[in-house]
């Protein structure tokens, strides 16, 4: 086992106490993660310094302004494997995923023109999903497809929440769009992209992946990975709330409509009509959440510096202690893989005859701060047969005491509620 | 002293979340609601019976929490047979302690409450407090429709 | 004449200089302001301390970031009167705005079920918007009309850059919703809200304010003006970048099928649909902005500190002083009204025979930074038969100084070029 | 030495600001090309007649700052009766020379760019670069055009 990373020193947050002086152990990375002091200096800075509106004005604090926003979008698609102008500024990856199902709304709808063919859907035409998928991953598809009368299918989830690659005829002739995850928030398992991207391929169909988990915590590189669109979130890779993004491959950027429309993404305007400026433009309208990018690119230095690889092996280490331990209190049962391969360090799990709130309840007065709830995959629980879990994420800044600690409080938690052996 | 979580999970919580009190389907119910928790999914069905503004029959079912469960244990057993009026002053009074995060109640209030005394501690945890109310949710709004029906 | 506020000493970017050591005079209010230590402070405080998911998860920084963010729609709803839950947030004004036009060709798409009735356009119908409108509040109404057969039509604007009110008569029987600006981000011109709230009433109209130029210098309160929607930025505000939000009438926002969808907007997801929480949480998919509330939340502390009457006291007398001075120079053309009644401190002007590229560039080289270009309203610029313009906009921390070397900035401009008489 | 803003404004742009050489449109251009800077909303149209990969004529007209106009004027006087790989060489070496950042150029480039030249002040400005590219830009889409047809 290679030394685990020892950085929780550089999260200003992580050194809080919570309930009455106790250490807190933050296990909810998933869900948001914390943030190193050089994304807060990094974005302080720039208000400080250089806040301005981009893309306009001649003025020098403009100019400036204008480079961080850019100089972050060419750090974000170095990052993820992408070219410059493949990446679209979001506030979150849920905006990123509705950009793509609005462009083929917009597109069915006769906006686009001739260009926009690619992105019209007939009645019929299916899109297919996940059952492992988040619910921004799934619910923006089903509105897609009750409004233009395409058909949502999916692939299973296996017994042990992976996806059932023995089910990949879901995606035939009639497939448009395959949208999937890249790695699941609740039972970590990471896909094997390869052979769904084939087959969608094979069969015209675009691919969609959210990388909301993965990008933040693996090396991804969507141009390797032969995809059209990916979305992801700055907040889970150690970046600010607020900003997210869409990977779009360049060809497909240009040939669609525009989603949210005003300000700074147009070229002529008149009372009539509008003509519209190319990507990434396109797609940003309005005042951008300029700080928050300057933050990010902060973050993606900083998770550069320790490397993507590296942060990868410390996870795996942190998943092994964490199933290792899990697996020493038999009232607990892991939803998800119980080995770590192709696994992030999510797992999502049940105490039987405890209720997921009252787990986290106890958790959380030990210091142990934990996601109870079905984490915006109901679909995926349910495929569990629960309609909820408690999970614990670990991160960057995650060490095997915090593990220990967890492990601890679980045991703490079946003798509260009597349901020991 | 207890602590804030010993004083969340009194006994008298736990007791009624396995006791589960008034947990079964109406036939014919009068008024019902459906109640979901967006945070966890929690979900709850209360039913009602009514003669002249009287709850003659309440039944709930529902899967959820240790508090949501217990609370819904504790309103069957205070409220079953009771007036529309006295439904509707518990529940507005079971409100109010649910937004007094944690303060002393009054002792005529307490006295009023009985068991329903014990989830004071709920209110020092915002994300619960969801969780005691649900059930009252669920009853405030089938009442509502049997009045209409 | 009352004394003029003297605050620039709380924001940090303004004691910076500028080409070469120019103390910057930053006149570019009107396109974002910049923001105070208290602001800064109090988004960096959020993220030292209470950073993590909201309305989600039973730990401890979990409610505290919850209970954040919600005070921050509280004291919103509060500064621009209306009720805590008419509040969405948003990225920005666009989407705000956005968000409503999506609402009805959703609902216009069979989503929302009877509720949604009012909200579905018919062949026909026709949306009413203005001359004076920024592109944010335009071209969302000309999609959402090609999209749905809707016809659109405007009032115009007068010579002197005010909303023609002869012209009201563009709002009849056939028009099911009026978006008009507050005040117009080039003439500077406040609209008179009042009649035209009442003929949309009369006609059964929605109404759509854009208020990011008002709610930020101005006292706003919704319910008195009678509004169903509006839309306004936080970084207007002297806010964070990435964070806005619409105030919608509560009744209304009941009826409205959801925009952006995803996590933490639903109630019960399966695979085959989804049913959908109640207003606001129904507008907020994903993971919201949510330090930069916190950070608004603080800049509205600092604005009702000062008191927005007299913030708009400041800002009169600063208007004067600019439209004084620039009287003085004859080659000089000010696009908008050039007394202060019903007017903001945004100025937009036309050298003549200087382009405003041309001009913008020698007042940056004296540290004067003002914007150049179309503003983001093309369609107001041509009514005054140009296409571009140079503006110079005040805020809170603009002194008499700053407009003193503005003016000589201008008389700089005109040596330059030699168009002088 | 001079300032930026003044290495910017060389005379000669502001000369050809005023000279506005070629300036006209064409009747039965080859090709043509319109082009817009969002920022400002200015707006070129370049169009050429052609001989055999030769420009036998270039005209434009169109709306905008000091920088972009000269930058059509000159040009238009340096590549009038030019072949399309002289253009494309000099285009080539003008959107370099927006990239340098204000950087000195090395004798043989500035003795190619003549007049052009003068427009390494607006390297300095990112704000200003595509003012100075956007007849360049419209130029080689309208002699991709004229290749097409
Ligand atoms: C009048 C007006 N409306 C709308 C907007 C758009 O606001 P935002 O860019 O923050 O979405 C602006 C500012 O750019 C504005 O001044
Ligand atoms: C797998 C997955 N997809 C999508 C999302 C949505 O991301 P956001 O809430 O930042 O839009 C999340 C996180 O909540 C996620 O974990």
């Amino acid at each position: 086992m290679s030394e685990l990373l020892d950085v929780s020193g550089d999260f200003p947050l992580l050194g809080r106490t919570v309930r009455e002086g106790k250490r807190l152990v933050y296990l909810d990375t998933g869900a948001t993660a914390q943030k190193p002091t050089a994304v807060l200096d990094a974005e302080r800075g720039f208000n400080e310094r250089h806040n301005a509106a981009v893309h306009r004005g001649a003025h020098q604090v403009a100019e400036e302004a204008t480079e961080a926003y850019e100089s972050a979008r060419a750090a974000l698609a170095q990052f993820v494997g992408a070219d410059f102008g493949e990446i679209v500024w979001t506030k979150n990856a849920t905006e990123a995923l509705n950009l793509v199902a609005y462009a083929f709304l917009n597109a069915t709808l006769g906006l686009g023109g001739a260009e926009a063919n690619g992105f019209r859907l007939r009645e019929g035409d299916e899109i297919v999903v996940t059952e492992l998928e988040h619910h921004a991953n799934l619910v923006p598809w089903q509105q897609l497809a009750a409004k233009t009368g395409a058909v949502l299918r999916w692939i299973p989830a296996t017994a042990d929440g992976r996806l059932d690659t023995e089910q990949l005829d879901v995606i035939g002739e009639k497939t448009r769009i395959v949208a999937f995850t890249h790695a699941s928030n609740v039972t970590g398992a990471i896909t094997d992209v390869a052979p769904i991207v084939e087959r969608a391929k094979r069969n015209g169909a675009m691919t969609v992946l959210d990388a909301c988990q993965s990008a933040a915590h693996l090396p991804v590189d969507f141009h390797a990975l032969g995809l059209d669109f990916a979305a992801f979130s700055g907040h889970k890779m150690l970046g600010p709330t607020g900003v997210g993004a869409l990977y779009g491959r360049a060809a497909l950027l240009e040939q669609m409509p525009p989603f949210i429309t005003g300000g700074s993404m147009v070229e002529i305007v008149t009372m009539e009509e509008t003509t519209f400026l190319p990507p990434p433009q396109r797609f940003e309208a309005g005042t951008q959440m300029v700080a928050q990018t300057v933050g990010l690119h902060a973050a993606l230095d900083y998770l550069s510096d320790i490397g993507m690889e590296r942060l990868a092996a410390h996870e795996d280490q942190l998943t092994a202690l964490l199933l290792e331990g899990i697996a020493s209190v038999p009232q607990v049962r892991v939803l998800g893989p119980t080995d770590t391969r192709d696994r992030l360090a999510v797992v999502a799990f049940e105490v039987d005859g405890v209720h997921p709130h009252d787990v986290g309840q106890v958790l959380d007065d030990q210091g142990l701060a934990v996601r109870v709830g079905h984490h915006c995959a109901q679909p995926t629980h349910r495929s569990f047969g629960v309609h909820a879990s408690t999970r614990a994420s670990a991160g960057v800044y995650t060490g095997a005491a915090d593990v220990e600690a967890f492990i601890a409080g679980l045991h703490r938690v079946i003798d509260f509620f009597g349901v020991g052996a | 002293m207890a602590s804030a979580m010993e004083q969340l999970y009194q006994q008298v919580i736990l007791d009624h979340s396995r006791l589960r009190s008034g947990e079964r389907s109406l036939e014919h119910p009068h008024g019902e609601s459906f109640q979901v928790n967006p945070t966890c999914g929690d979900e709850c069905r209360v039913q009602v019976r009514v003669t002249e503004r009287r709850l003659t029959e309440l039944g709930w079912t529902g899967k959820g929490c240790s508090i949501s469960q217990a609370s819904l244990s504790v309103m069957h057993e205070m409220l079953e047979g009771e007036s529309f009026d006295d439904a509707e002053e518990l529940g507005e009074l079971f409100r109010e302690l649910m937004r007094s995060r944690g303060a002393e109640l009054e002792p005529a209030d307490q006295q009023q409450l009985e068991d329903l005394s014990a989830f004071t501690g709920v209110a020092k945890y915002p994300a619960r407090i969801k969780c005691a109310l649900l059930g009252w949710m669920a009853l405030r709004d089938a009442m509502l429709q049997a009045q209409h029906d």
